[in-house]
């Protein structure tokens, strides 16, 4: 059973990858306190402590993108294994068709989202 | 005991401590990691049940992308710690948790009460294991009689899409002033 | 011990093993990108340890472990060091599904003082019949290693680099996603093992009733999707956010990315799951469009002949053949590893605008042409 | 008549329980947390719920029906999220924190 190897490889992995950190912190180096090598890492300048750090909401678009245009890519799966079948049981064309017409939604929406410079990045 | 039913076991506890762990934990982003983990138990939970497409499309679409949608936007608000994290007052707690335990109670209930009747359409059932090429009859399925729904959730996206977009866009970044 | 458990055993210990193979690969790709890279440049690279520098490998090693435990002032100390472990599950977990052999068909034979029933061990992990599905599911799980390093080190630029980093994955996630689409419609299979069993033999297809076939071609993907081959190889880049598309490490000039706080075996965990993925996507090149494990004009079945013609008929045949696929295999996958590392060492970077314009606005609309086209061909081929 | 069956028979009834268990956790968080982002995450929660049960009918009932149902569910659910989100996100722009009460501003 397929899911019964996934869980014990999981397992394998999560106590292999506990074990490397465990032993590496057992043969690691002994450390030498200084305050300033445990402050975050900014290229030896002093840290800058600013309230809020500006991101770019660009980042946050593309995921909602990503998950329209995701959900539209799964829905042509169970459409791809079956094209073929449906072919050979004569009904192709009309699969075929009802595929292309959820194509086209999916070219206008592609084609929108170019067109409103939403996936602009500058 | 049969690995089935240990694997049923093992997945149904996990998924619903993960599930617990979203609701209590007060840190926002330790409750999406537990969602994360609540949406890999419930995709195998999927594959306990047969429905292999479905797992995968489970982890694809929430694991994948939905949950790293509210990671990302998690990361974007940099929401250091949470004062309000729960409703005040705890009499109108106390009281919605009762209503919570309510329901529950009352579903699983319900379905025991009702386990005679489910175990004989169980038995009446067309045939109670759909084995191998479930993906493929999925799709027929979906092509034939399922059609309107799938070109109607193809708009309905496109929708979504414009939409959110038109929502989220505005100048500058997330800590912009008005 | 009873057949159950031997089974059970068998099978764990084959997953650990493939899983050990996976990890020992990557010093090995290590060496080959530093003297490859040297080669390239113009220098010698590493060669003062050992000969030919071979033995870098261990004196990294025990440098990695070596290393003084580290964990900054600011950072979360699970998410920090929950990162680097699931790190490598993912692509463990992708590389596990994939058939790296042919099945090997065993008799019956005596063991142990008892009759051992025909098995067919297969050279791959576990077998799931939705393979391609199951891969991607898994590999769309990598997006929370990065973010979970990027949070959990306390720093505002881990932080950017692993937003900028799983943008990036995401976006040509799709990409991928939407020209596997034509290697499915060809197959009609989620299955791997089905896909690799129906490019064997010489290139043969049906077309409108008459058969056409090339004797001297293998009968491989690449010849029926060339595009999709192109953009699920260029997309895996991205994926495996190696250069060309290295923005959000960028190695070289900016720090590194999300895992900035990160160093000595917790760095090489990150780097264990890097290369694993390009694994995954060079054996993911080979099942899909280059005909799996099989020798090219000869089916496994056979090949299995003419090993019986040497040896004799029996156990040690099938066994010698089933590890002849699998070194075929390798070779084909050393080939894409080594286009992984040439690629790294031969282009410039790209700007992050560019990056984005190149997985939305270029790859993803020639994905979706090359779907249109595929369907539009299987229909009058099949007509 | 407590016996091991309970245990050892996996049937529809324990999917089923499993999945209204999911959904109470979802509906318990939607009522007691305050965060937009963590009720997003319990609506997601109880839609999963129900996508137990649906699969779980589907199995035990040989229709395939149910999985049909799984997949609009999870479209919806996911278009769901990003619109949410989208509204969070300018929630956020205006006042710098994702509580719910300050949803109450936005009319007009």
């Amino acid at each position: 059973m397929p899911l019964g190897g996934v869980l014990f490889i999981v397992v394998f992995l999560i106590a292999f990858g506990c074990l490397m950190l465990w032993l590496a912190s057992k043969l690691g180096t002994q450390k030498i306190a200084d305050p300033v090598k445990y402050q975050s890492y900014e290229c030896g300048i002093p840290v800058q402590e600013k309230k809020d750090t500006k991101i770019s909401v660009k980042f946050y678009l593309t995921a909602i993108l990503f998950i329209i245009f995701d959900i539209e890519i799964i829905f042509m799966y169970p459409w791809a294994t079956t094209f073929k079948d449906s072919l050979a049981a004569g009904q192709g064309l009309y699969v075929l068709l009802s595929m292309g017409a959820f194509l086209l939604i999916f070219i206008f929406g592609l084609f929108w989202e170019v067109k409103s410079k939403a996936l602009e990045w500058d | 005991m049969t690995p089935d039913v240990f694997l049923f076991w093992f997945l149904a506890l996990t998924t619903v401590l993960a599930a617990l762990g979203v609701i209590i934990s007060a840190n926002p982003i330790y409750s999406v990691l537990s969602l994360v983990m609540t949406m890999v138990g419930v995709a195998a939970i999927f594959v306990t049940l047969g429905a292999y497409f479905l797992a995968g499309v489970q982890l694809i679409v929430y694991a994948g992308a939905v949950l790293v949608l509210f990671v990302m936007v998690l990361m974007l608000f940099d929401l250091k710690h949470e004062i309000h994290a729960f409703t005040r007052g705890p009499v109108t707690g106390a009281i919605k948790i009762a209503a919570v335990g309510l329901l529950g109670g009352m579903i699983v209930g319900a379905i025991a009460l009702s386990a005679n009747s489910l175990m004989k359409t169980e038995n009446n059932g067309i045939q109670t294991v759909i084995e191998g090429d479930s993906t493929k009859a999925l799709g027929k399925l979906l092509f034939s009689q399922y059609l309107f729904g799938f070109e109607a959730l193809g708009v309905l996206l496109l929708v979504v899409a414009v939409g959110a977009v038109a929502l989220a866009r505005a100048k500058g970044g997330t800590h912009a002033q008005h | 011990m009873g057949r159950d458990s031997f089974e059970i055993i068998v099978n764990g210990v084959k997953m650990i093993v493939i899983f050990l193979m996976m990890v020992q690969v990557v010093p090995i790709l290590v060496w080959l990108e530093r003297r490859g890279s040297a080669f390239i440049q113009n220098r010698f690279g590493p060669n003062r340890v050992g000969p030919l520098g071979l033995l870098q490998l261990l004196a990294d090693a025990v440098k990695f472990l070596t290393k003084e435990e580290f964990f900054p002032e600011k950072g979360i100390k699970f998410l920090y060091y929950a990162a680097p472990v699931s790190a490598l599950i993912p692509a463990t977990l992708a590389f596990l599904a994939i058939p790296l052999g042919a099945p090997i068909k065993l008799d019956t034979f005596e063991m142990f003082g008892q009759t051992w029933g025909p098995y067919t061990f297969l050279i791959q992990g576990y077998e799931i019949g939705v393979g391609i599905v199951f891969i991607l599911a898994v590999s769309s799980l990598a997006a929370y290693t990065i973010l979970m390093a990027g949070w959990g080190s306390g720093n505002k630029y881990a932080l950017l680099g692993a937003l900028r980093a799983s943008s990036q994955t995401i976006s040509y996630e799709l990409a991928m996603g939407l020209s596997i689409v034509g290697v499915i419609l060809l197959y009609g299979t989620f299955n791997l093992t089905d896909m690799v069993t129906s490019q064997q033999g010489p290139l043969s297809f049906l077309f409108q009733g008459h058969t056409v076939t090339l004797g001297w071609l293998p009968n491989w993907g690449i010849f029926y999707q060339p595009l999709a081959a192109l953009i699920f190889y260029a997309a895996a880049f991205a994926e495996s956010n190696r250069l060309p598309f290295d923005l959000a490490e960028g190695e070289a000039e900016l720090v590194a990315g999300f895992h900035v706080e990160y160093g000595g075996f917790k760095f090489n965990l990150f780097f264990i799951g890097e290369y694993g993925h390009c694994l995954v996507a060079s054996a993911l090149m080979v099942t899909f469009f280059f005909g799996g494990y099989q020798i090219p004009l000869i089916t496994p079945d056979e090949m299995l002949v003419h090993v019986q013609g040497l040896m004799g008929a029996g156990n040690a045949a099938a066994i010698v053949n089933g590890l002849l696929h699998h070194v075929v295999f390798l070779i084909k996958m050393a080939v894409f590893v080594w286009i992984f590392i040439q690629v790294r060492w031969t282009l410039p970077r790209f700007r992050y605008d560019q990056l984005m314009d190149l997985g939305w606005k270029t790859m993803l609309p020639w994905a979706l042409a090359n779907t249109i086209l595929t369907a539009a061909l299987i229909y009058v081929a099949h007509t | 008549m407590l016996s091991t069956d309970l245990f050892t028979q996996i049937g529809l009834g324990h999917y089923l329980v499993l999945s209204a268990l999911l959904f109470c956790c979802g509906m318990a968080g939607v009522l007691l947390r305050r965060n937009a982002i963590v009720l997003l995450m319990s609506i997601e929660l109880m839609l999963n719920a129900v996508n137990v049960s649906f699969v779980a009918f589907s199995r035990y009932l040989g229709q395939q029906e149910g999985q049909i149902m799984v997949f609009f569910v999870m479209t919806i659910a996911a278009a769901e999220a990003a619109v949410g989100l989208a509204l969070a996100v300018s929630i956020f722009k205006r006042f710098r924190e994702v509580n719910i009460r300050y949803f109450e501003h936005l009319k007009g």
